[in-house]
């Protein structure tokens, strides 16, 4: 049972750390507030009766990804970031235009979706075990394969970081 | 106001959010703030996964999302050792500036 | 699943992943290192092939180490290995010339080494898995996948005209394999499956349409070993390509041309195959004596070598054609036989032209007086592709002969065949004689000539190797004879019979 | 242990040689010539004159043994089980092969220790005694396979060695300066595969008609078919028995003529004297070329069946028949041929043919003895004529070598040749033991009693006159010109003055290569004893004469060996047998005819020429136009520039502008491409003009707009993707509600 109260005010701080790293010119700003979005959307997980997807949302995404980000930003020095932010020249105006247009109409297919209200109550069906054990017991039951082929996925980025990552003699790849 | 926290909810936030992840792609220019955009739309979806899994009584949703935040991870390592290459090449991750594919 | 030729298989695909992620720094630091993974991985897979010959029961006929899984199982298409008498020698012949053509490189391959070396072994892999490959699906993609390296060794690293000639090979072997994907596809359809051992027990659901399968089947073999009017190809490719492409692709690919006909061919099509015998035959025949009389003419050495292929590719064709025992024996001998005497003459041809950079025979002489060691070696591999006795070449022509003569497929009068075929040994010594002599004998006359160096070590060891099989195939030749034998017997019982049940 | 398993030994030894001369004896030479040639040398040579004891050690073994064959397995060679062909490494030691064991192993030691002189300083000196070990090596192969594909083994081999010491002097250039030894020796190798051509086809029929290629089983067989009247079935044929071995000898003949230099193939033997002597001795006179008629005498079985089953080729003449006339032609148009040659060893040369054919045209009348007689006898003085010639050729370079350099000016280069015989003259005074050597050869040669040749060619002229009559006739008339062209040569080179300074200063060659010459003059003497009749202990016997013969005769000894014989004392064949005597009548007629071919060189020649310009006397009359006609020029200015001719065409033309260019580049690729041009010419140019020129228009410019979209920015193509995005989701929603 979800608090109505709680589900807004959560979602209000979600919407508005999306809308943060949307606005910040500062790109580790930005990055902070992806961790609050995140954190707040592990906080949905845990009343979503999802309490491993929850903790993965934490690790993973804030600890990890959210640190890489971080990491690569002060490397290539968040100065220098900040000056590639972003001023409009004329012609890319309309591009703009387009885009937020594009995202008026997602918003209210959005919108239409939910006022069809077809769908019918979150709660409605008891909550289920979703234990991490239950859901390494489903994972392994019937996502054996790909499960094996994100391991090959993983494998072949990380592959691929190290051939990124290497720096030639005359500092140039094939660009 | 609706005394029960249903489904419909869900769906509209996560649109919200995706809208924003979206507009953020769309807009910056800034190479590295176009892929945290990204990481805030699959986030969006996760969510969205997430409820539906609650709402049907169903794991498969969470093992679902369990792969998508794996994948969204090496995707994540690519793409910034890709900036981070890019960067080295044109001293820039204005995603503007590198527009080698000009027909 | 044995494992053991899946191994093999893919066990060149390691050292393409491993070379892949070696840096090549450009002062060629790195080189070596690409050369040694190249070299230790071919090795590897040598060494692996060793082992399934000693596993190889010679007396059993059927397959063996069979590795079958099923991959499309609704198509009835499986991945389905397994070696058996006709294809043992060709696995050796493959994982063999393919070390010595990566070590034959060390020197003549100076850019761009790691695509090379990749190329290279995934050549080997996709020649293992064309002979190995019981699926008919899975063969066709073997198959095609060897034309895609070989594209690229010959059009990135060949001489002056590589591109006119990288496309040549590929346009030409392409069209002729889309004729067999079709007829492979309406059999496999027909039958529910695309197994070879399968197919060949329900081969009378396709018999209505055997003579066109079989010409389906043999134009895009034909083309491939090349057989008389489907040639042309094969002197431009080889004379652009780099000397381990020449090598490879006279001491491999030629052979699965001739590997294919003797494993699909025939047996899927028995009746068909007694049908064309003689018309295939003369074509041989043509091949063996057109070849040869071009080969004299030639003013490069390369193309003469690339000539000679013809004529000797004609003697296979011809002894598989005879349809019996001798013939087919003697034509897979004699394959493996050309792989290691046309692989070393181009390796030879390969070692002048690394070191005075042309391949025009006038510009040679006396080469016998600069380096001997080197030119002796060069005369018995001349030899032995001649044809002499108590040398390899002599074994495997001398068998298809006895079998052609005798060959019920080409009655009445088989020995008229036979006698035109020959005379290839004649035309053999004409111009094989006439290609040493204009290079090594005579006095030294150009500073290039004179200024030839030595052989090193490792070239030398090539070579040792090289001379090692050409006198052993010569003296003792009854141990490969025995590693075919009963597969052969088998395999020529099955069709003759078939073949009889037919004719009224 | 049994002295016959000895028998590998006479290969294995010449190879250990040659082994150890390819490994070593080039970096022993190059190190230190002087210790480097007496290594290399000595160890070649006494790697045979070791398989030259092995041979005498079987030959005792054989004698204590009744003659009766030996045979000693080595290994396995070539085995299909399922084809039933089983060839195998085997030795097949009986009284034929040991005599041409012993032949060639004894001429050999021989010439082996002439060619330790006749070489020293040579630029190639351990090459040259390897291929002199590898021939031995083959030739030993040859004669002691008991199989025909053993024996082909040796026939290629000693081919192979003979290309190889042919062309021996490859980097030599003639005076147009083509490297004319390497095409000597190349001619000889594709000659002698014409021949092969033959024999292996022959092989492959006896294999479908006998089912093995051992001799034994063979011979046996072809006698069991023939009694029966068997047919032979293979290939979806069905012959008679005669007919197939009718063409297996036929072929078999072609090997010989090629092998043994007889009609049409002779042409290669001339030109092989390009070699050094010793292998002139060695190869083109006492063994390798003898190959042939070995093959006729191993064969004989086969040949007599045909004569006896009375199959005749094309209805016209039966096999051996054929065989005796191709080597009585030859004998004679060889000899006449000789007439007109001016090089010492082309005379040689052409006189080598000659010989050759009396043995062919023995074997093919069916006096197997006497061709192996002869060829033996053979041996002995042609491979002294040959070392002779060698001595007396050194002896010219080294009178031309001190006249050039001793005074200046004198005997600049004026075409001399120190093989022409017309440089030469008076040596007899220069070189004492090569003249009285090279003069028992020469008589030998020309059949004068007592020596060897006397008694051989004796043997054939009395079988031919006893046999077939024509052949006699052409044979006798042979031996005449034989004496002709042997006295000529002897008168031009050993006699009257000296026509050239290099003859003056000629002189005696060391004792090396002196020494083989007395002991082959030795056996040249008595090597007629072999087979005189009057010694044998069986001519005794049929004589009645209960007195003992004491002397193992040569068909006493090689009966054995030579199936025909004894079947035809079993009544089974009908061989013109000949057991040998003397007719007085015969035998006095050819030394009447050896005499008098003499007689008349002396009185054609006496003198003559006087200067080494001067024309052959000869050479106004007809017989000299006979004589320079040869078979040669056919093969040499017809067949081989059409054959060029051809394989250019065939090349450049056919295969090359016609058949990639046009056929392929052109009209199959060409005609796709204009296929492709035509169509769009013909809407562009004709017709419908403006449409398709508006249609271009259009296209260009929607293009030019569609490049504009072509941004290159990430985001523009983010925004299309998101766009899509979008449009779909909306369609879906329609298309749901």
């Amino acid at each position: 049972m979800v608090n109505p109260i709680l589900f807004i005010i959560l979602a209000a701080v979600a919407i508005a750390a999306a809308a943060g790293l949307l606005l910040s010119r500062d790109a580790v700003h930005s990055a902070l507030y992806l961790v609050l979005n995140f954190a707040t959307v592990a906080v949905f997980y845990l009343l979503l009766n999802a309490p491993f997807i929850s903790m993965v949302q934490i690790t993973v995404y804030a600890g990890a990804i959210v640190v890489l980000f971080l990491f690569v930003i002060m490397m290539l020095g968040a100065e220098k970031l900040r000056g590639a932010a972003d001023n409009v020249p004329g012609s890319e105006k309309i591009h703009r235009y387009i885009a937020v247009l594009l995202a008026l109409v997602l918003v209210g297919v959005f919108g239409y979706l939910v006022s069809q209200n077809s769908i019918g109550v979150v709660t409605q069906n008891p909550a289920i075990d979703a234990s991490p054990q239950a859901l390494g017991i489903t994972l392994f039951q019937y996502y054996v394969f790909p499960f094996l082929v994100t391991g090959v996925l993983l494998l072949v980025a990380v592959i691929a970081v190290a051939v990124f990552g290497q720096v030639r003699k005359g500092g140039s790849i094939n660009a | 106001m609706p005394s029960v926290v249903d489904i419909n909810w869900y769906i509209a936030l996560s649109g919200i959010l995706f809208v924003i992840g979206v507009l953020g792609v769309l807009l910056r220019r800034n190479a590295i703030i176009v892929f945290m955009s990204i990481e805030l739309m699959l986030n969006s979806a996760n969510l969205l996964f997430v409820a539906f899994a609650r709402h049907l009584g169903s794991l498969h949703g969470q093992v679902l999302v369990f792969f998508v935040i794996t994948v969204a991870a090496a995707e994540v390592a690519v793409g910034l050792a890709l900036i981070v290459a890019i960067f080295r090449t044109k001293k820039s991750i204005n995603i503007d500036e590198i527009n080698i594919l000009k027909g | 699943m044995n494992w053991i030729l899946t191994i093999l298989t893919f066990l060149p695909l390691v050292g393409v992943v491993a070379i892949a992620l070696m840096k090549q720094p450009e002062d060629g630091s790195g080189d070596d290192n690409i050369k040694y993974v190249a070299i230790a991985t071919s090795a590897a897979t040598f060494v692996v092939s060793l082992l399934a010959l000693f596993r190889f029961d010679a007396t059993n006929p059927a397959l063996q180490m069979v590795d079958r899984v099923d991959w499309i199982p609704s198509w009835g298409i499986s991945y389905f290995l397994g070696v058996d008498g006709l294809s043992i020698l060709m696995v050796m012949l493959t994982t063999f010339i393919s070390l010595v053509a990566i070590i034959g490189s060390w020197s003549a391959i100076k850019d761009q080494l790691k695509l090379y070396y990749g190329f290279m072994l995934l050549l080997e892999a996709g020649m293992l898995g064309v002979f190995l490959a019981q699926d008919l699906f899975l063969f066709y993609i073997f198959w095609e996948f060897t034309l895609i390296p070989m594209y690229f060794l010959i059009g990135i690293w060949g001489s002056s005209r590589r591109v006119y000639a990288s496309i040549k090979f590929f346009l030409y072997t392409m069209a002729g394999s889309l004729l067999m994907l079709v007829a492979i596809l309406y059999m496999g359809i027909t039958n529910g499956t695309f197994s070879t051992p399968d197919l060949i027990a329900g081969r009378e659901a396709f018999a209505h349409a055997q003579n066109i399968l079989f010409i389906a089947f043999f134009v895009a073999f034909a083309i491939k070993v090349p057989v008389f009017p489907f040639h042309s190809w094969l002197p431009d490719a080889h004379t652009e390509a780099p000397t381990a492409g020449s090598i490879i692709l006279a001491g491999v690919l030629l052979k699965m041309g001739t590997y294919a006909i003797m494993r699909f061919n025939l047996p899927l099509f028995p009746e068909a195959s007694y049908h064309y015998a003689p018309l295939i035959a003369v074509l041989a025949i043509i091949g063996i004596i057109y070849g040869a009389i071009l080969s004299f003419a030639q003013k490069d050495m390369k193309r003469l070598v690339a000539y000679s292929s013809i004529s000797h590719l004609g003697f296979v064709v011809l002894g598989i054609f005879a349809l019996n025992d001798a013939g087919i024996q003697g034509a897979i001998l004699q394959g493996f036989n050309h792989g290691i005497s046309t692989g070393a003459l181009f390796f030879v041809v390969g070692l002048l032209y690394e070191r005075s950079h042309t391949r025009v025979m006038a510009e040679y002489g006396g080469v016998w007086r600069v380096m001997p060691v080197f030119s002796a070696m060069s005369l018995i591999i001349v030899l032995s592709s001649m044809g002499l006795p108590g040398l390899n070449g002599f074994v495997g022509e001398f068998t298809i002969l006895l079998g052609s003569i005798g060959a019920e497929s080409l009655a009445p009068r088989p020995w008229i065949y036979t006698a035109f075929a020959t005379t290839g040994v004649i035309l053999a010594a004409i111009y094989l004689l006439w290609f040493f002599q204009r290079i090594f004998m005579g006095p030294p006359v150009t500073e290039t000539v004179k200024g030839l160096a030595p052989l090193k070590r490792r070239e030398m060891g090539i070579l040792i190797a090289f001379l090692l099989f050409i006198f052993w195939i010569g003296v003792a030749p009854a141990g490969y004879f025995h590693l075919m034998d009963s597969t052969v017997s088998a395999l020529v019982n099955d069709i003759s019979r078939a073949a009889l049940a037919l004719t009224p | 242990m049994n002295t016959f398993s000895l028998a590998p030994l006479i290969i294995y030894l010449p190879l250990a040689g040659l082994l150890f001369n390819a490994l070593f004896g080039w970096r022993i030479v190059d190190a230190d010539r002087e210790v480097g040639e007496r290594v290399t040398g000595w160890v070649a040579t006494l790697m045979v004159v070791g398989a030259f004891i092995v041979s005498v050690t079987l030959f005792l073994s054989l004698v204590s043994n009744g003659f009766s064959a030996w045979f000693v397995p080595m290994f396995k060679w070539i085995v299909i089980p399922s084809a039933n062909f089983e060839v195998n490494w085997t030795l097949q030691i009986d009284t034929l092969s040991v005599t041409m064991m012993l032949v060639v192993s004894g001429v050999g030691s021989l010439i082996h220790i002439y060619a330790l002189g006749y070489m020293k300083g040579d630029m190639d000196y351990s090459r040259f005694f390897v291929y002199f070990n590898l021939f031995i090596f083959f030739m030993l192969i040859l004669v002691s396979g008991s199989s025909y594909l053993m024996m082909f083994v040796g026939w290629e081999g000693v081919g192979l060695c003979s290309y190889l010491l042919i062309s021996f002097w490859w980097y030599r250039l003639d005076k147009e300066g083509k490297t004319a030894n390497a095409t000597a020796g190349r001619k000889a190798m594709v000659m002698n595969r014409i021949g092969d051509f033959g024999v292996l086809i022959a092989m492959f029929l006896l294999f479908w008609t006998f089912g093995t290629l051992d001799y034994k089983p063979i011979f046996d067989g072809a006698v069991k078919m023939f009694e029966a009247n068997q047919m032979v079935q293979f290939g979806g044929m069905s012959l008679p028995l005669p007919t197939v071995l009718t063409a297996v000898t036929l072929l078999f003949l072609l090997g010989v003529t090629g092998k043994s230099a007889q009609i049409p193939l002779y042409t290669w033997l001339p030109d092989a004297m390009a070699g050094p002597t010793p292998v002139s001795a060695l190869i083109h006179a006492a063994t390798m070329v003898t190959a042939g008629v070995y093959l006729l005498v191993r064969s004989d079985v086969l040949y007599e069946i045909v004569r006896q089953s009375g199959a005749l080729l094309l209805g016209l003449i039966s096999t051996p028949d054929l065989v005796a006339w191709v080597g009585a032609l030859t004998a004679f148009f060889a000899g006449l041929i000789a007439f007109s040659q001016n090089d010492i060893k082309k005379v040689l040369a052409y006189s080598t043919v000659s010989q050759l054919g009396f043995m062919v045209a023995a074997a093919g009348m069916g006096a197997y003895v006497a061709a192996m007689f002869h060829l033996i006898t053979h041996a002995f003085f042609k491979a002294l004529l040959f070392l002779g010639s060698g001595s007396v050729i050194h002896g010219m370079e080294h009178g031309h070598h001190e006249i050039s350099h001793g005074h200046d000016g004198h005997g600049e280069d004026d075409g001399f040749d120190p093989q022409d015989m017309r440089y030469m003259g008076g040596l007899r005074h220069k070189m004492r033991v090569t003249y009285v050597t090279y003069l028992i050869g020469a008589l030998a040669l020309a059949g004068i009693f007592p020596l060897a040749g006397f008694w051989s060619k004796d043997e054939i002229l009395l079988h031919a006159q006893t046999h077939q009559t024509p052949i006699f006739i052409i044979l006798a008339l042979a031996a005449m010109g034989t004496a002709f062209y042997v006295g000529r040569q002897l008168i031009m080179v050993f006699f009257g003055q000296p026509r050239h300074a290099a003859a003056e200063h000629a002189h005696e060659s060391p004792a090396l290569m002196t020494r083989p010459l007395v002991v082959l003059a030795g056996l040249t003497v008595l090597g007629g004893l072999l087979n005189v009749p009057y010694l044998s202990a069986a001519a005794a016997e049929r004589a009645g004469m209960h007195a003992k013969g004491f002397w193992l005769a040569l068909e006493q000894w090689v009966a054995p060996s030579i199936p025909a014989l004894e079947l035809a004392e079993e009544g089974v064949l009908h061989l013109p047998h000949t057991p040998i005597s003397v007719s007085y009548a015969v035998a006095g007629l050819s030394m009447l005819l050896a005499v008098g071919g003499l007689a008349l060189a002396y009185l054609i020649y006496r003198g003559r020429p006087k200067t080494y310009d001067e024309p052959d006397r000869l050479s106004r009359t007809p017989i000299w136009w006979w004589s320079i006609l040869p078979l040669n020029s056919l093969h040499m200015k017809i067949l081989v520039p059409g054959f060029n001719r051809m394989a250019a065409w065939l090349a450049f033309k056919f295969d090359g502008e016609f058949w990639s260019d046009f056929l392929h580049d052109r009209v199959l690729r060409d005609t796709f491409v204009s296929f492709a041009d035509f169509s769009s010419d013909v809407l562009d140019s004709q017709g419908v003009d403006g449409l398709v020129n508006g249609s271009a228009t259009v296209v260009r410019r929607l293009s030019g707009l569609l490049r504009l979209t072509q941004t290159g920015y990430v985001r523009t193509y983010a925004l299309a993707v998101f766009l899509g995005a979008v449009g779909l989701l909306v369609y879906f929603l329609l298309a749901a509600g």
